[in-house]
């Protein structure tokens, strides 16, 4: 949380003080990096989610990859706002704004699977194991 | 005929949706199923709303000096606010819908038409 | 609008829809089906509305999917699936096929998806989009025609609001005897009996404050960005609710009981209506809010308008805040007003 | 103040039902009295609106603009001498069934009663609005708030009621979801929600497609909300389960006020040129009405229960109503005019005899009236009044709505929908015949009357505010009748354009 104000408050003072093309073009690069980064995740989340075993392990796929890529997705997609046009205080408000959603994923979302995980638990739905009957069957 | 397609494709998904929806809401036994129903019936008559007040090439309809102040850079926000009326009015109805579910299952223990109905003869 | 994203989404929708009615879980449906909502905001704001569908995720999405699980948690999970009615399924599937040819018919006479000359983008929704800077001086367009134009809608979709919560309450109630409830619910309980996941509880204590916080902004801020009493009013619903998910309703109520809830849903409408009548005494007609200047001759007709729109939406909000939180209580506990989900 | 009184129709039941969950925790018993005193204001109101409609030019209306933005881009309040009566009628009646229901609610509901209030008063505040309102829209979100609170109203009955209102809810929010789709299909044709501007801009547009589903859909939304007969499957239950003071109010109004609204669209939004011209469907629905008469008529001959019996009755009333509107003729038109208001009041007649009955005896089986007239002889007159007006009996107002109907149809040469009256009416007379049969004589007509027991029955009549309102709708009945003419000439033969 502190590290991402930390690092955008580092884009915008970039932004403020350099003028030159190569700094608009680095960070453009850099955005695209973090949003195909977070679209590679994405990818294995869903990939988890279909081909994982048991309850659990695609409850740690979906909660861990979920998390994780949109954070990326949105960290990209912030650094992009601040990168089009004149840097104007709405533009940094928009980051601002990127940065509280990106906390609130970051809370809401590993809560949110702990959450499904213990009524998972609570209701005892089984874990998956080498020779658990759903797996023989399947081959 | 692909030129149509793409024109006219929200209005199709329209009557779709709003098919389904009627079909369930007549054809489906269980109760809940039928409350569904209801709510795709009304989410796809405020599709249709929306889709009428689309316009290409528009922003949200917020006036913003950035965009200029001609009515054709905006979005249409008449249908907008009708079915945000009928958005706040699906849900009421949901709720007293979804009540009257609980209170006849802890009247009849059942929530499956026909079986209510074997329960009142 | 880019119609190759359009026509992905929708598909989905329909896809969507069609799986949360074929599913024989009904848990399995309602998820489906919040799933659905959720592709279905995603449409609209690629259609530009976007407060329709700021609404549609916070209710459509968010609270209705909430009251179906309280729903199929008070009643039967499985569909148990006794006979098959063949006649009953064929008839309305002629019936709908009939009727869906019928309307698909009609669409031939329609304008072009996005045609920005169409009847509808013209004849009156143009004059909103001039003159509602000049008028109001609210740069949203949506919350000025909400508030001042047709005001009077959304009075009564208040008052909607208010009826269901105020028949949910009645008839949930009215099965448990009230007696009972008033001696339990209503009264400040200690709450020891609280969720066990220490994790949990902390996280919405984190939020909630958060959330709060921002549903009052989006009240506040409905004059210059998306948003308004509707959908602060139903944040700040959620914000109760989630509280109450996380620990017991009983402690929610310790803060916030029942009849100031009820008390409070009536409230909302009748400051909406109140200010309807205030001008009106003054000699406007019922919501001419520029009458209310004859009150503070200092704001203008104009300035009276945008500070009457901004306690309307308090108005709203504060009934559909209590109006969701009631029904989300009378719905989680059966009407027992004990614990929630 | 003057040029306010038609929103103020509105506001009294709207701002009293909003108030009564706050009083109600203060005091209970002020309830009542507030009820009945914001039904006065309203009344008051409606009757100062008359007034001022009856000095100007007959054809002419009184317009009010709410938020004081004008027609198009606000919500337009109409007043015509189509509407008023309706207001009348809705306002008479409810101020009745509020009088009337006093002991009924305390008795039936206990302490649900504040609540029941707030409802009742919201629910004629939609009707008040869904008949005043120019805009179609408005219209959409007021009927939602009439129905949305007699589901309320209806679930808070006996038995079977919770199911009976969960098939209403299905019912009654497809036909809202039908009537919103019509709405979009004329608005996106048009880009106006305006009735006034519509009426302006469709005579354009009648060759088209959408215009013609458009009126399709409403229509359909309006036979659903009014229960026309094969739609009709929600409506028996729900009324005669519904608690007495509710089933009072909503089966005069609710379904009255779906027929004003189809009526409305199809004069004052479409033009009779496009309904009667236009398009050709006329016999095909005046067949469907009769229908819908004979099927009612003979579904309420074979119901051992009273309410039962009445709510099967309304259902062959809506198929009057409903055939007089598409015979096309200018007479038709004006019996279902007219019958709108006198169909009001004579099923408040009866369905307030039945609730006296019921608080009386206990429960509304055709068997239990026996020596009904000795113990309730003013409750059972007055029963017998609204039913000599149903059969259609010359000095009640049925008669003559029945007569102007009869005119319309042999004009219109629909011969059909004659022999569907004539059955109909003699159906309605061996009904209340039989009733009367066994209210004087005690017998169903296969057993051998019982004197001795009759004997031993004794006069225990209801309280004053239960029949004194029922007497005086009685009256209303008998003058409505008396005075027919002067109402034709002046409020109903201005509505009607000539053909």
């Amino acid at each position: 949380m502190i590290l991402n104000i930390i690092s955008i408050l580092f884009f915008t003072a970039i932004l403020y003080f350099s003028s030159s093309p190569l700094v608009f073009y680095l960070l453009n690069g850099l955005s695209i990096c973090l949003i195909l980064l977070g679209l590679f995740f994405f990818l294995g989340t869903s990939i988890g989610v279909i081909r994982f075993p048991d309850f659990y392990t695609r409850m740690h796929a979906a909660g861990k990859g979920d998390t994780l890529s949109s954070i990326l997705i949105l960290f990209g997609i912030a650094l992009f706002v601040l990168n089009t046009g004149t840097l104007s205080i709405g533009l940094v408000l928009v980051c601002i704004k990127i940065l509280l959603i990106i906390n609130f994923i970051f809370i809401g979302s590993p809560t949110a699977t702990h959450a499904i995980m213990d009524a998972g638990y609570g209701t005892e739905v089984k874990h998956w194991t080498n020779d658990s009957e759903g797996i023989k069957k399947k081959k | 005929m692909f030129e149509y397609l793409i024109t006219n494709y929200n209005y199709m998904v329209v009557v779709f949706l709003m098919m389904m929806g009627l079909w369930a809401m007549i054809a489906k036994k269980n109760l809940v199923k039928k409350c569904i129903g209801l709510v795709i019936f009304q989410t796809g008559i405020i599709l249709f709303y929306i889709s009428m007040g689309a316009k290409n090439n528009s922003t949200i309809p917020i006036i913003d000096p950035k965009y200029g102040e001609a009515a054709i850079n905006y979005a249409n926000p008449l249908t907008q606010i009708l079915m945000l009326t009928a958005i706040v009015v699906g849900v009421a109805t949901l709720g007293v819908g979804l009540m009257l579910v609980q209170r006849i299952y802890k009247e009849y223990g059942s929530i499956n038409e026909d079986r209510i109905l074997e329960k009142f003869k | 609008m880019i119609w190759q994203f359009d026509i992905l989404l929708l598909t989905l929708v329909v896809v969507c829809g069609f799986v949360s009615l074929w599913i024989k879980d009904l848990m399995g449906a309602v998820i489906v089906f919040g799933a659905y909502s959720f592709l279905m905001c995603l449409v609209w704001t690629g259609m530009g509305a976007v407060d329709v569908a700021f609404t549609e995720a916070a209710v459509g999405a968010g609270v209705s999917t909430i009251f179906f699980i309280a729903t199929v948690f008070h009643t039967s999970r499985t569909i148990r699936y006794n006979k098959w009615d063949l006649s009953t399924k064929f008839f309305s599937s002629i019936i709908c096929i009939l009727m869906g040819f019928f309307l698909m018919v009609a669409i031939g006479d329609f304008p072009a998806w996005g045609d920005a000359l169409s009847p509808v983008n013209n004849n009156v929704a143009k004059y909103y989009l001039e003159n509602s800077m000049e008028e109001t001086k609210v740069p949203n367009v949506v919350t000025s025609v909400l508030a001042d134009y047709r005001a009077f809608d959304t009075m009564f979709e208040t008052g909607v609001v208010f009826v269901a919560s105020l028949v949910i309450f009645t008839l949930l109630l009215q099965s448990d005897g009230r007696k009972k409830l008033m001696k339990s619910a209503f009264q400040k309980v200690s709450f020891l009996n609280v969720s066990e996941s220490l994790i949990i509880r902390k996280a919405c204590g984190l939020m909630v404050p958060f959330m709060q916080l921002f549903a009052l902004y989006v009240v506040v801020h409905g004059h210059y960005s998306p948003g308004g009493g509707f959908q602060g009013g139903v944040i700040l619903g959620a914000s109760l609710i989630l509280l109450s998910m996380a620990y017991d309703i009983k402690k929610v109520f310790a803060r916030f009981h029942m009849k100031f809830m009820i008390k409070s849903l009536a409230v909302g409408v009748l400051i909406f209506a109140g200010i309807g009548l205030i001008c009106l005494i003054l000699g406007g007609n019922f919501l001419d809010y520029s009458a209310l200047s004859k009150l503070f001759p200092s704001m203008g007709s104009i300035k009276s308008r945008y500070n009457a729109m901004l306690w309307v939406e308090v108005g709203v909000a504060l009934t559909v805040m209590s109006g969701m939180f009631a029904i989300y209580t009378s719905l989680s506990s059966n009407g027992k007003f004990e614990e929630g989900l | 103040m003057a040029d306010q009184f038609l929103v103020l129709i509105v506001l009294f039941p709207l701002f009293v039902g909003l108030l009564i969950p706050i009083i109600a925790y203060f005091n209970k018993s002020v309830v009542w009295p507030l009820a009945i005193l914001s039904l006065i204001g309203s009344f008051w109101a409606v009757f100062n609106t008359a007034t001022q409609l009856l000095k100007l030019d007959p054809s002419s209306s009184i317009s009010y603009y709410l938020g004081n933005w004008m027609a198009p881009f606000g919500i337009e309040y109409v007043v015509d001498r189509f509407n008023i009566m309706v207001l009348f009628a809705i306002i008479c009646v409810s101020l009745l069934t509020t009088i009337f229901a006093k002991q009924v609610i305390e008795k039936e509901l206990g302490d649900n009663a504040a609540n029941f209030y707030s409802l009742f008063l919201l629910f004629i505040t939609g009707l008040l609005g869904i008949t005043i309102t120019g805009d179609a829209f408005n219209l959409y979100v007021l009927l939602e708030i009439a129905s949305l609170t007699s589901y309320g109203l209806i679930a808070l009955g006996r038995g079977r009621a919770l199911v009976a209102t969960f098939n209403y809810l299905i019912m009654g929010s497809m036909g809202a979801c039908f009537y919103l789709l019509g709405v979009g299909y004329l608005f996106i044709k048009t880009g106006t929600l305006n009735m006034d501007q519509l009426y302006d801009v469709l005579p354009l547009l009648f060759d088209s497609k959408a215009v013609l589903v458009g009126f399709v859909f409403i229509i359909l939304g309006m036979w659903v909300k009014m229960a026309f007969f094969p739609l009709h499957s929600w409506l028996p239950n729900a009324y005669s389960l519904a608690p007495t003071a509710a089933a009072c109010l909503m089966a005069p109004l609710m379904t009255k006020v779906s027929v004003y609204v189809m009526i409305r669209f199809m004069l004052n939004v479409f033009s009779t040129e496009y309904v009667y011209s236009v398009l050709t469907i006329n016999n095909i629905i005046v067949i469907m009405s009769s229908i819908a008469i004979i099927a009612g008529s003979i579904y309420a001959l074979s119901q051992k229960n009273l309410k039962k019996m009445l709510t099967f009755i309304i259902v062959a009333e809506i198929g009057y109503m409903v055939g007089g509107v598409w015979t096309g003729h200018v007479d038709g038109i004006r019996g279902a005019i007219y019958h709108i208001t006198a169909d009001a009041f004579m099923t408040l007649c009866l369905f307030m005899a039945v609730g006296c009955i019921v608080y009386r005896v206990g429960n509304d089986k055709l068997e239990s009236l026996k020596g009904i007239f000795k113990k309730m002889p003013i409750t059972m007159i007055c029963f017998l009044v609204g039913g000599f007006s149903v059969i259609g009996i010359p000095p009640t107002c049925g008669f003559f709505s029945k007569w102007y109907l009869i005119s319309g149809a042999f004009n219109s040469g629909a011969w059909y929908f004659i022999i569907a009256l004539i059955i109909s009416s003699l159906i309605n007379a061996v009904l209340f015949f039989r009733i009367i049969e066994i209210g004087f004589f005690g017998a169903m007509s296969n057993e051998k009357p019982d004197y001795k027991s009759l004997q031993s029955i004794k006069f225990n009549e209801v309280p004053i505010n239960m029949w004194l309102p029922l007497v005086i709708v009685s009256m209303i009945l008998i003058i409505l009748g008396i005075y027919t003419n002067e109402i034709m000439t002046n409020f109903i033969l201005n509505i009607v354009p000539m053909m």
